[in-house]
């Protein structure tokens, strides 16, 4: 059973310099509130890995506003002319990051995998530097694994026990990184009581959030 | 006949290549432009990379659900049947094979049938997102193009742009031609409603295998 | 769409010889009447690919007992006394892997990875004849993706889109194997009209089914 | 105080080891006896490798489900906040560091503390199932299993048996005695009530490390 604790509190949790995975796709299922409350707690030196960095003023692009990250490690940044500002002025550092091949380094992280064999980023720049093994015939990448310090995920609904459901396309990374970080920190919009989410409803066992951040008001 | 909206046109024809029941993924941009001409009896289904399979058109006004979006960011609805998926689904769908078809947008493509779609050194680079499993994965990739950017033919002998992968594509679609990359080079399949054969080799920088009758395309 | 289809009809599409993935564990979350119906044509010569062979008298076991099998890929046996006689008498090939390391393979099959690396297995009979690779100075068993011709799954629920639910420990080896074969057959306990499973709850897109069992009577 | 039954005294110092609030896989036969032996307000959830984390004790009569199984087939309930996983998952917690602590029976353990439990070459060989993921994979791996089997020794300088796992094995408790398996040896922490250490040591064909005192379990 978890006490759910408050985003400022949350946030106090994490140090400056830290590794965060971030749930979401252009901020659909990134953990909001807990966002505002690290922006609001002036972190500094974040490596962040996520999916994207969203856009000025939304989710992740927050972060990249307020001087918050050092680090990103992404499939696209597209979208945030502000990410690709601060690469080229070299305040950030980003590693691009075939989508595919993010969440399965992630995943791989977190189920103890030693790394991910693929097809993805073969004869490409994402080649650079890495492994090639050949597997009857063909070739693959040698992937490492990922893992950080803190996941900050979010998700519909949570009981006291932990146990997460996530709705629509705002299930996105959100599930594997709840797998593959020291600490993971939920933030649902709403919390029920224990034994009222059925069990084949849940996708993120409750075993694996250490933190359960309060409802939305 | 009038002359159609280049993009149009090419949305059209890659529609055409769209088979019943299949899996498809559009990329942003022209090529999400594919669905409107497809027929709703067909029984396609529509992927979006960020974990949603039976995407359906735009809601009405007001109607707009902040979780459901496609890869772009854009509202959409589900069909009925429709079904939500995490991202390592999402990808283990399309690099495992399952996703029957991508239609993505080029930057170029080159002659051995290669695509580069991700990045102009030193210019944009706004990350592979998911065109790198795309284009690796899918059992079938059309590249949706317009056939020239200010001037210079989009299709090159070797992509002086870094690739999206290695693998080559199956079919591009411009406003002037269909070409199909082969292991022997680029062939010339269709010509667009009112263009001649000629007039698409010299707007080409690859050479391309041109038949003897190049047929018109059945827009 | 898909029409239903009788367990005859799926066990007629299915020849002699094929390799078959199918679902459950001891028998809990396995196709039942596809099986019954695989044993009523006398089918011969079977690849199974499965957790375990469950015990005489149900689900794989009823295969085993009629001499369907000629090779079993499985983690566990010990249930079935008939396996393992036919082991030791040679009349089955069994090939035995760590229940994750069977789990994880199959996912590499039908997501498309070159192989799975893993420490599991490591030092033990399970490491015979395979590469270990050094990654950041651990080391990891080189475990080969595995496919079949056919995935022989069971569902709690499904719709006429091949939309999948499962329920509770009858979830197991299903949804994975639904990834990784070149025709995947749904036995449901149920089939609801489409657009009545709500999109969150489906576990296996009916994209990968193509063939939807007649529902129990 | 009168003799205890082997097999409840192995599973009641076995349930000391399990932290408030930890998630536990049991194995079948001894160690599944362990939950008895947990109170119910310790917050811990019992994981079985077939699917379901939250496993409760068996349902009374008549109120048994085809579909609520443990890993060794058995009817079991779900407690409030229980979860079903596919086995993709539940490897994946297992394999990925997720699972506190195992509780496995052995065939053998060794003077590297490394454990077989899973073929005698010749007689058994129902497979190893999860346990080689179970051992390679828990944080925390308790080997629970009687002293000796038709008078020899479990507990052998080298395993003779194929092993299930190189890793070391963080307890070994039998009916005898706790032992500590550490780089250098294998470590006598506690004695069985009225048992010597020279008992044990006559009883053990490894060598062990045997402090100047060994404190009786507290049971």
């Amino acid at each position: 059973m978890k006490t759910a604790i408050k985003c400022a509190a949350a946030a106090a949790l994490i140090p400056d310099g830290a590794s965060v995975m971030i749930g979401g796709f252009m901020g659909v299922g990134s953990p909001h509130r807990l966002i505002d409350a690290m922006v609001a707690r002036a972190i500094r030196g974040l490596t962040v890995i996520a999916n994207d960095t969203a856009m000025p003023g939304r989710g992740i692009g927050k972060l990249i506003s307020a001087g918050c990250v050092a680090r990103v490690i992404a499939s696209h940044i597209g979208l945030n002319p502000e990410t690709q500002a601060k690469m080229i002025s070299g305040e950030i550092e980003v590693e691009l990051v075939p989508q595919g091949t993010l969440v399965e380094r992630i995943r791989a992280g977190g189920v103890g995998l030693g790394g991910v064999l693929t097809a993805t980023g073969l004869g490409t720049p994402v080649e650079n530097g890495k492994e090639v093994i050949e597997i009857d015939g063909n070739r693959f990448l040698l992937e490492r694994p990922i893992r950080a310090d803190f996941a900050l995920i979010a998700a519909r609904q949570a009981d006291y026990v932990g146990n997460l459901e996530y709705t629509l396309t705002a299930h996105n990374f959100n599930p594997v990184m709840a797998l593959a970080a020291d600490v993971v920190m939920a933030e649902p919009e709403h919390i029920m009581p224990v034994g009222v989410i059925p069990p084949d409803a849940v996708k993120t066992p409750g075993v694996l959030v250490d933190h359960l951040l309060e409802r939305a008001v | 006949m009038a002359a159609m909206d280049p993009k149009e046109l090419i949305a059209r024809r890659v529609a055409q290549e769209v088979q019943p029941g299949s899996l498809v993924n559009l990329g942003i941009g022209l090529p999400s432009m594919v669905a409107t001409f497809i027929a709703p009896d067909l029984g396609v289904f529509f992927q979006a990379e960020n974990g949603v399979i039976g995407l359906g058109a735009r809601p009405p006004e007001g109607m707009e659900d902040e979780y459901l979006t496609d890869a772009g960011g854009g509202f959409v609805t589900a069909v009925p049947g429709a079904a939500s998926i995490d991202s390592a689904m999402s990808f283990g769908l399309i690099r495992g094979g399952h996703l029957d078809m991508t239609v993505l947008g080029g930057l170029q493509v080159d002659g051995h049938g290669r695509l580069a779609n991700w990045m102009v050194p030193g210019h944009m680079v706004p990350g592979m997102g998911g065109a790198m499993d795309l284009v690796s994965g899918a059992r079938r990739v059309v590249v949706a193009m317009q056939h020239s950017a200010r001037g210079a033919s989009k299709i090159v002998p070797e992509c002086t742009l870094p690739l999206t992968s290695l693998r080559r594509v199956d079919l591009v679609v411009t406003e002037l031609a269909v070409i199909r990359p082969e292991p022997d080079g680029l062939h010339l399949v269709e010509r667009a409603p009112g263009i001649g054969a000629e007039d698409i080799v010299a707007a080409t920088d690859a050479a391309l295998i041109v038949p003897r009758d190049v047929p018109e395309m059945a827009i």
